[in-house]
């Protein structure tokens, strides 16, 4: 297997979920987007890591951070989220431009 | 008690001007600097406390001029017994680089000469001025500049280095605008005193680079180390001598109003008379002679064709103010134009390098045209109006204006005894022995004129009937005493100089490094060719004057509006046949070319005087509105605006759609890495 | 008295009006007398030293740095608070502190609207020290401090007290207030060119290692800053001081400035901010790059000219007094600016004496501009008239100082004009005469044209009969503080024109060394 | 292993932090205010260790085999950003209590994103200074939408949060890729890497893509989207921390990575710098010309100053070897003093916005006749924010000068020039304010002063410190000066 | 990548069924489904990470983003009443800038990579032992471990916060 393989794959799901965030009118897609591309990432360390083979597991550990991080920035996404849901009854973030020039 | 006095003046004064004398100036000498400085203080007493002095400060300002008239009095006699002054001395106030700068002050034959022509008339004009100026608006401001100017004049004359010559010069200018513009309320009045200095201002432009050129070359401004270097033919100074000659003699035209410059004279006569009497008579105008006399080594040895260029600028001037003379109604304007003539005279004469000549006439002058112009001012005074077609018939009204007038006329015509002759007849000789046979013509001609225009004034203001409204009398006893002093000078100024008998007057124009060949030149004897021709000239004015003018005085104005229309040749000859002639060459001389003259003078030289002034104003409003308002000043604003407005479109990128800033943020990184890798590979 | 002489002394010049400004601060606003006393109290206390140094100045050394001293403030960069004056900035300082107490007496019971004295006078003391700062300053930094500190006060001087009228602007499509417009245009142009004047500095103290101005020159002199770097620099400078002075192009915020200020405002503007630019060139930009200085001189030479001839002719055109007075100044400096440009001892000295004098003479225009102003309560020339009917003292003064500002010989104006005129007959070797020698021609030109417009500026405002509109109106003439104001400049316009040694004394050797160093 | 007494201000930053959460629990509603005190007194407490550590002899303490290091530059760092805490918890203590939002849980979100200030202050390897980043971040987002009732403060955070976590992932596929080249997460061991790879095509890409991560933090054109409408919803005292300690904690991100991490391939970061920073100065200053509402133009105006603090990065490109270290104390000192002149200028905003009741320019007109003392301290910190002598701005931008000029070539002289003139354009924009607070006419009738005491007394201690500090600073610059010059001990040489 | 070897069989199924996971993911009208085929895009990542020897790793990632992650979006489709089914369409009008800018990411992304790495090949090392990352994580990064405690804290607080229903009071 060669490292190239991983990085074209993780590369691919990077863009398709550049393509999802711009795309999706619905704030949550979005944030599914966002996933997909941390997935990516994390796919990148790990590859990385095993390529290098480093004592310290440097990629393996960063990917679990990664991974660790992405579950907090889940949550505070759909807290917001919710909290514009609760306000406008629409989660369409393309509506939202009060604030603008 | 009084008397005591004045006997102990007198002798404390005849040791000093004896001791003065025979050491070379001795106290009096040292001590000139008083004469400068006691006016100057007059003045700033005067503004200061003037209104409160009983007569407006007018006594303070008779009192310094009576001073330095008595000082300049003393130095005469002793430089005339004695064998002549010549000191200097300063004191520093400055330096710029190498540059000493000093108030300093010589003392030496032609600045006594001066000190003696400024003090005395300006002592008659003063006491005159008091009885004139009864009355007045504002004496004070008048007596203050009057002295302003006083001091001034003593300042250019006693100036030792060409900077203090320039301050005296324009203080001169200066104190001349307030003195032409003393009744500002009317605006021509203070645009003829603008006018004046205005025309000064530009004259002195080349003055100031003249001054500056000889400065650099020689190293100092003292006169007398650049008359050093003059008698030396230092080589640097040659090669600059000629530049340096005309700038310093186009200051002096604009001072003396010689041809190109003259045109501020005639307006100059807006300010009241004993101003025209004392300043556009006797002192003032003759500063750029003064300076020229001065400078005259420098112009002799190096700058010999300046001469030249003198010597006709000076012949022009006192041809065409001949002429202009003749048709003038406004009697101050007669004798405006009568001045400028004479001043060409002497400046010719310089031209001609007759250094004596032309300063003697100086000397002659000052004292016969200030007495004219009182004797025009008493004249106003009673008829309060300047125009001589207003007078008429005043002979006995004015008994003593009259006389006084009458000779002062005499003197200027060139009659024996009278001053005019001997120092006219010297400048004519000088004329004739010099080798210009043209200019000694043309002098003799104008000697012509001279007589028939002051015969033409005397005749209409003190022959035929009163033309004017209300009755005149003569003027209080202080305008005419000024005015029987100054006759007694004009009788007597002219035998200081008489060619044969006295020669002093020599001693009075010396000066320290003016060499005794130049000052010989004077005539030793008659030159009876020129006296000759000057005389008849002279006598023939008066005859021819007194033929077109006097004879039936009373039916005078008819037959002046007579001749006014075009048809005038014409009608003349029938009434004189037998003296066709004579009125057939003189007449049509006299009316068309002469006002010819007139119309070019006021319709082309004036007009371009106002004309340029008018397109500088022009010229401003375009330079401020066109080019800094609608220029520079648009292009700054624009730009501020250009940045705002490029301010306010940028705005717009900010559309709120937090997924366009997503696509920006990518975008942004990807440009980013693509251009880098572009630059890298 | 020995503390006075290591830099004690002048750093009580500098500071103690700022003392005095802060003091003002805990002063309540309604309590004016006090703060009015406060203010002169600083004022005169600055003046006071400042006169105590002219007379502790050492005349045969005026050359060397004297005063002086050299205290450690930030050695991150290396700069250094170091002070010190010479027969050059001498006469300059005493100037500034002295228009300092004179503005505050002028304006001790007439307040320009909205009526905050109090305010005022903390503008006004905070601006001596800036001003008194720049003067003093021998290090780079310093100077840029003290130089950029003068902006602010002046700023609000002129946003806050400034004209309100409202005016049309070529370029803007609305009306906007004078003074709001003065103001910014003001403060953006001196920080355009004190912006690229810095750049000018770090790259100097990046060459020569030092901020300290005599370290620098003494480099300068042994020609260590050449060729394109030396350009740039001297190009950083100039635009940073032309802008002050200001030459020609870069003049137009000038007359916005005056007409807006206030009177005392502008006084201050024309007595001693105009000189910060020239004093900068002096002092900085020519010791410094001396071959620089030369390669430019022709061309600064050549702006100056048109700076006079330009200021002359748009003074013909103006119908506001007040805006009349800035573009004659913009004419005299730029005589002074032609002396430096020759750079010799007879044209730098000139361009000194020229600064005091035009300092004292433009300062005393403004004073009486104002104070027409405040009593004819327009500044159109075409509404006025007749004034040396209605108020005779007034219109003397006025005649009196316009005199002295078309250079009438015997007054002040005359010996900056005269010598510079001097000066450019015979510049330094090496400079080109023809430029120079056209210069001053049309530099004499340029005087004649001085006397033109000042002259019919007093046939329009001084002579003539009134306007019928003043005819029951009842003026009063000068009154005691104005009085106190004015006639230590008028003896002073008279005594600088009868004695020029007052300033020559100290200027002459100081410029004499200032080019010995740098070009011999 | 554990040096307890270098860890020691993060041990008592983070104790204050659960001190903060557990006073909230047990504070009734109206006396929640005493938990911001909790977190005033905590970090008083953690500024004496950083004092011992700073006196202490042996300058550089590193632990885990140098990824987390207390060096002069980490001590001055963590000193600036407690003061910044101490200083935005002033300020929201009478912000926060007067619209009775959740204050415990408010001040304990402050404090943690401090914390992670602080962690990436000493952080030396990648994970870490990833992970200080989101603990920067993450309670940002949260803080950003604290006004729950308000549509605006919602649509900032959202928006807040989609570009932050975007440019996280970014910042993350950057870091891997780093990795990838260089086989090493701790920044030495990138330095001694890179080396070999500095050309390489992919690690150009790794450190690009990690600029751009911290470009969104400091907001620098063109991923500066979300700042202006952020800092305009977000609550002002959010908005003060977010334009000083979020954006300290990019710069200090920036500083870490270009100085330390990639030092040895300036020539890729350099020019990139270059770029963002030219662009930065010249379109934050523009669009800020025209804005009227006095928040939206201090975000601007932070765009434009976070330009200016890139400046001396690009000089440091073209410097090789020692003396790198100038262009890296000069931003540190640009982000000391802009520290303290924004604080002090969303000070002023709060308490002007609080007498006018509203944040438009044109509704302050006036302000100068009946609130003297905020206008005047508007004046003293909007004028230092332009840069005028003797205000602490001047010296920010001279250091800033002085770096760029370092080695005069054609891109720095051109940089300077621009820099240059947007200072005289950012002029304009701030004195346009001061001209409306003190030249224009106030309004007929003045609302009444909603304040007792004219400014609430904790604003008001904070007033007092930041101007003192903007006037000594301005007129003894050496007091940053020299913290600079100590933090720069690190940069090389 | 040489298909002779079985793992490259493996890897090429489970990259295929990746990215078509993905490209549904975003492209699909229905939310459900998106949701779904996210959980298998991190499915076949796990895989991976099997394949890579990063067995703790690949468990982690199941039990947190497929175990909770997921839950959590659905509960947040759910919550903001996205409407299911037809009709409804859940992207803006123009997709093309948005692709244009993927397509160009991946292109510089992928290009770099396989331009660089060339054919280096993975497993020729041994695997690191779920002790080494254990070890690693409590000596070398325990800061960095501390810290997302922090991170994870200050969320959930804040996040209830923000999501909660504040009493009308």
């Amino acid at each position: 297997m060669t490292l190239a393989q991983f990085l074209v794959l993780s590369a691919a799901l990077f863009s398709i979920g550049i393509y999802g965030v711009l795309i999706r009118r619905n704030a949550v897609l979005v944030l599914l987007s966002v996933e997909l591309m941390l997935a990516a990432v994390n796919i990148n360390f790990v590859a990385f890591g095993r390529y290098f083979a480093d004592s310290t597991a440097g990629g393996q550990v960063f990917a679990l951070f990664v991974v660790t991080v992405a579950a907090a920035e889940v949550g505070i996404g759909l807290a917001i989220v919710l909290l514009i849901f609760r306000n406008r009854a629409s989660a369409n973030i393309d509506e939202l431009d009060v604030l603008k020039w | 008690m009084v008397t005591a006095v004045l006997i102990r003046g007198t002798s404390v004064l005849a040791a000093a001007g004896e001791e003065a004398a025979h050491s070379d100036g001795g106290v009096l000498a040292s001590g000139a600097w008083l004469i400068v400085l006691v006016p100057f203080l007059a003045t700033l007493a005067i503004t200061l406390f003037g209104k409160r002095l009983p007569r407006h400060g007018a006594e303070l300002a008779v009192g310094a001029v009576a001073f330095v008239g008595l000082y300049g009095t003393v130095l005469l006699l002793a430089t005339w017994f004695g064998d002549g002054i010549v000191y200097e001395g300063g004191v520093t106030i400055g330096e710029f680089g190498g540059f000493e700068i000093e108030w300093a002050w010589v003392v030496d034959g032609l600045s006594i000469m001066m000190f003696f022509v400024v003090g005395v008339v300006s002592t008659a004009c003063f006491v005159y001025a008091v009885g004139y100026m009864e009355g007045d608006v504002r004496p004070t401001a008048f007596f203050a500049s009057f002295t302003l100017f006083a001091g001034a004049m003593l300042m250019l004359v006693s100036a030792a280095n060409l900077i203090q010559l320039l301050i005296g010069w324009e203080l001169v200018g200066v104190s001349s605008y307030l003195l032409i513009g003393h009744y500002w309320e009317q605006k021509e009045n203070s645009s003829a005193g603008m006018k004046a200095f205005i025309v000064n201002k530009i004259a002195d432009v080349g003055l100031v680079i003249g001054i500056i050129i000889a400065g650099i070359t020689v190293g100092t401004f003292t006169i007398s180390t650049i008359m050093e270097k003059v008698v030396a033919s230092d080589a640097a100074l040659d090669d600059v001598a000629v530049v340096i000659a005309v700038l310093l003699f186009i200051g002096a035209m604009g001072k003396s109003a010689q041809f190109p410059f003259h045109v501020w004279l005639p307006d100059a006569m807006a300010g009241p008379t004993p101003v025209s009497a004392l300043m556009h008579a006797a002192t003032m105008v003759t500063a750029g002679v003064y300076l020229t006399a001065r400078m005259f080594p420098l112009f002799e040895e190096m700058a010999h064709e300046v001469l030249t260029l003198v010597l006709i600028i000076g012949t022009i001037t006192l041809v065409i103010a001949g002429l202009l003379a003749i048709v003038q109604d406004d009697i101050k304007r007669v004798l405006a134009y009568s001045t400028l003539s004479q001043l060409g005279y002497m400046v010719a004469a310089l031209g001609a390098g007759a250094y004596t000549a032309g300063l003697f006439h100086l000397f002659t002058h000052a004292f016969f045209k200030s007495l004219l112009f009182l004797g025009a001012g008493s004249v106003i005074h009673a008829v309060h109006s300047n125009n001589m077609s207003d007078m008429g018939g005043l002979k006995d009204d004015m008994k003593w204006t009259y006389r006084t007038f009458l000779i002062g006329s005499l003197a200027l015509a060139g009659i024996p005894l009278f001053a005019g002759f001997f120092s006219k007849d010297e400048i004519l000789a000088a004329f004739n022995e010099g080798g210009y046979p043209v200019v000694f013509l043309l002098g003799v001609a104008t000697a012509f004129i001279t007589a028939l225009y002051m015969t033409r004034a005397v005749a209409l203001t003190f022959f035929g009937k009163y033309k004017g409204d209300g009755h005149p009398h003569e003027s209080p006893a202080v305008m005419v005493y000024p005015m029987l002093g100054l006759a007694g000078g004009a009788v007597l100024a002219g035998f200081l100089n008489v060619p044969g008998i006295t020669e002093a007057f020599y001693k009075l124009v010396s000066t320290r490094v003016v060499s005794s060949e130049l000052l010989g030149e004077h005539a030793t004897s008659f030159d009876f060719l020129a006296l000759g021709l000057g005389l008849t000239a002279g006598v023939l004015g008066i005859v021819v004057g007194y033929r077109l003018y006097m004879e039936d005085a009373a039916t005078q104005r008819e037959r002046d509006r007579l001749r006014i229309p075009v048809l005038w040749p014409v009608l003349e000859n029938k009434y004189y046949i037998d003296d066709l002639y004579m009125n057939g060459i003189v007449n049509p001389i006299k009316g068309p070319i002469a006002r010819f003259v007139n119309w070019t003078n006021s319709y082309i030289i004036d007009f371009i005087v106002n004309v340029v002034g008018a397109f500088t104003r022009g010229l401003g409003r375009f330079v401020y509105s066109g080019l800094d308002q609608r220029g520079i000043d648009l292009a700054i604003n624009e730009a501020g605006a250009g940045t705002g407005f490029l301010g306010s479109r940028l705005r717009y990128i900010q559309t709120g759609k937090v997924q366009q800033y997503a696509a920006a943020l990518f975008g942004g990184a990807i440009v980013l890495v693509i251009g880098f890798w572009i630059s890298i590979t | 008295m020995e503390w006075f002489d290591n830099g004690w002394g002048l750093s009580l010049v500098v500071f103690t009006p700022l003392v005095g400004a802060l003091a003002l601060l805990a002063v309540p606003k309604k309590d004016e007398e006090t703060a009015k006393l406060l203010a002169l109290l600083a004022s005169l206390v600055s003046l006071s030293l400042a006169v105590v140094a002219a007379f502790r100045f050492d005349f045969g050394d005026a050359g060397a740095l004297q005063f002086g001293t050299k205290l450690s403030w930030i050695p991150a960069i290396g700069s250094d608070y170091e002070i010190g004056i010479d027969g050059i900035s001498l006469p300059l300082l005493v100037l500034s502190a002295a228009i300092v107490v004179l503005s505050i007496v002028y304006s001790w019971d007439h307040w320009p609207e909205p009526h905050n004295p109090k305010g005022f006078l903390i503008l006004i003391l905070f601006l001596a020290t800036g001003m008194a700062g720049t003067f003093v300053a021998q290090d780079l930094v310093l100077f840029f401090i003290f130089f950029e500190l003068v902006l602010l006060p002046m700023y609000f001087m002129i946003g806050i007290w400034g004209d309100k009228t409202k005016i049309k602007l070529p370029g803007f499509s609305r009306e906007v207030e004078t003074r709001l417009y003065a103001s910014i245009k003001f403060f953006l142009f001196t920080l355009f060119g004190s912006a690229f004047m810095l750049l000018g500095f770090l790259a100097l103290s990046f060459r020569g290692g030092s901020f300290s101005i005599p370290e620098l020159a003494q480099m300068g002199a042994d020609g260590q800053f050449t060729g394109t770097f030396a350009f740039l620099v001297f190009g950083a400078l100039f635009l940073g001081f032309a802008v002050k002075v200001p030459m020609w192009p870069l003049h137009t915020w000038l007359p916005d400035a005056h007409t807006a200020a206030p009177t005392v405002g502008s006084v201050l503007l024309a007595a001693i901010l105009l000189k910060l630019g020239s004093y900068g060139f002096i002092r900085i930009a020519i010791p410094i790059l001396p071959e620089e200085a030369k390669s430019w001189a022709p061309a600064i030479a050549i702006l100056a000219v048109i700076a006079i001839i330009y200021g002359s002719l748009a003074c013909l055109a103006q119908t506001d007094m007040k805006r009349l007075i800035a573009f004659s100044s913009v004419g005299h400096m730029g005589f002074v600016m032609l002396g430096i440009a020759t750079l010799t001892p007879v044209g730098i000295t000139a361009a000194v004496i020229g600064m005091v004098a035009h300092g004292v003479i433009t300062g005393m225009l403004f004073f009486l501009a104002g104070s027409m102003q405040h009593r004819y309560h327009t500044r159109e020339m075409a509404r006025l008239g007749g004034n040396l009917k209605l108020m005779p003292i007034l219109g003397g003064f006025l005649g009196f100082t316009a005199m002295a500002s078309l250079g009438l010989p015997g007054l002040a104006g005359f010996w900056g004009e005269f010598m510079a005129l001097l000066g450019s007959y015979q510049p330094l070797e090496g400079l080109s005469l023809g430029v120079f020698r056209t210069a001053m021609v049309v530099g004499a030109i340029g005087t004649v044209l001085t006397a033109g417009y000042l002259l019919w500026m007093l046939q329009k405002v001084n002579l003539g009969e009134p306007k019928e509109e003043w005819a029951g109106h009842e003026f009063h003439d000068v009154d005691r503080y104005e009085f106190a104001a004015w006639v230590p400049m008028l003896v002073s316009i008279v005594a600088i024109g009868v004695y020029p040694k007052i300033v020559t004394g100290a200027a002459n050797d100081a410029v004499q060394v200032l080019m010995d160093k740098a070009f011999f | 292993m554990f040096d307890y007494h270098a860890l020691a201000p993060d041990f008592i930053v983070a104790g204050t932090v659960l001190a903060v959460l557990g006073a909230d629990l047990f504070l009734p509603r109206e006396r929640k205010w005493l938990a911001a005190v909790v977190g005033i007194l905590g970090l008083t407490v953690a500024l004496i260790p950083i004092v011992t550590l700073a006196a202490s002899d042996d300058s550089v303490r590193s632990m885990m085999d140098g990824s987390y290091v207390i060096d002069d530059f980490a001590l001055v760092l963590k000193a600036f950003f407690i003061l910044t805490g101490y200083i935005v918890l002033l300020m929201s203590v009478a912000y926060v209590e007067a619209d009775r939002y959740y204050q415990g849980e408010y001040y304990f979100l402050v404090l943690a994103s401090l914390l992670g200030g602080m962690v990436m202050a000493s952080s030396r390897d990648l994970i870490s200074l990833f992970v200080g980043l989101e603990l920067v971040s993450g309670p940002a987002f949260l803080l950003a939408g604290w006004k729950k009732a308000d549509a605006r403060s919602n649509e900032a955070a959202l928006k807040f949060f989609i570009i932050g976590v975007l440019s996280a992932a970014i910042l993350l596929y950057g870091m891997s890729l780093v990795y990838g080249m260089t086989g090493s997460l701790s920044f030495d061991g990138i330095r001694e890497a890179s080396a070999s790879v500095a050309e390489e095509p992919v690690f150009v890409l790794g450190i690009l893509l990690v600029l751009v991560g911290f470009g969104f933090k400091v907001s620098a054109v063109p991923f500066h989207f979300w700042a202006p409408d952020t800092y305009e919803g977000a609550p002002t005292p959010v908005t003060a921390y977010l334009s000083v300690g979020s954006k300290a904690a990019g710069f200090v991100g920036i500083l870490l990575v270009s100085y330390v991490a990639f030092a040895g391939a300036p020539e890729i970061w350099g020019p990139a710098l270059w770029i963002l920073a030219a662009l930065s100065m010249i379109v934050g200053n523009l669009i800020a010309l025209r804005q009227e509402n006095i928040v939206r133009l201090l975000a601007y105006s932070s765009i434009a100053h976070a330009g200016f603090m890139l400046v001396p990065f690009a000089a440091a490109a073209l410097v090789e070897g020692d003396s790198l270290n100038q262009a890296f104390e000069a931003t540190v000192t640009y982000v000391l003093i802009y520290g303290i002149m924004n604080l002090g200028a969303f000070a002023v905003v709060i308490a002007a916005a609080r007498r006018t009741g509203s944040g438009q320019i044109r509704d302050w007109s006036g302000l100068g006749s009946y609130a003297p003392g905020i206008s005047i301290l508007l004046t003293l910190f909007f004028f230092s924010l332009a840069g005028i002598p003797p205000l602490a701005g001047w010296y920010a931008k001279f250091v800033m000068f002085l770096a760029v000029l370092q080695n005069a070539n054609g891109w720095t002289i051109a940089l300077a020039a621009i820099a240059a003139l947007n200072a005289v354009i950012a002029l304009y924009y701030y004195a346009r304010v001061v001209q409306s607070v003190w030249m224009d006419p106030a309004p007929d009738e003045v609302a009444p002063d909603p304040e007792p005491s004219g400014v609430a007394p904790s604003l008001g201690l904070a007033f007092g410190m930041l101007a003192v500090a903007v006037i000594v600073v301005g007129v003894f610059p050496e007091a940053v000066g020299q913290f600079a010059k100590a933090a720069s001990a690190i940069a090389g040489g | 990548m040489d298909l002779g070897v079985a793992q490259n069989w493996f890897f090429l199924v489970i990259g295929l069924v990746m990215v078509a996971a993905s490209l549904v993911v975003v492209t699909s009208r229905n939310v459900m489904h998106a949701a779904l085929m996210l959980v298998a895009t991190l499915g076949g990542s796990a895989a991976l990470f099997v394949l890579l020897g990063a067995e703790f790793v690949a468990g982690v990632v199941v039990l947190v983003y497929i175990g909770a992650v997921i839950v959590l979006f659905l509960f947040g489709v759910m919550i903001t009443r996205v409407e299911i089914g037809r009709g409804s369409s859940l992207d803006h009008a123009n997709p093309w800038p948005a692709a244009a800018i993927a397509i160009a990411t991946f292109a510089v992304l992928a290009g770099s990579a396989v331009a660089f790495f060339g054919d280096a090949e993975v497993d020729g090392v041994a695997a690191v032992r779920t002790s080494d990352i254990g070890t690693s994580i409590f000596d070398r990064f325990v800061v960095p471990f501390e810290v997302v405690s922090f991170v994870l804290l200050a969320a959930l607080i804040g996040s209830i916060v923000l999501a909660r229903k504040d009493p009308e009071s």
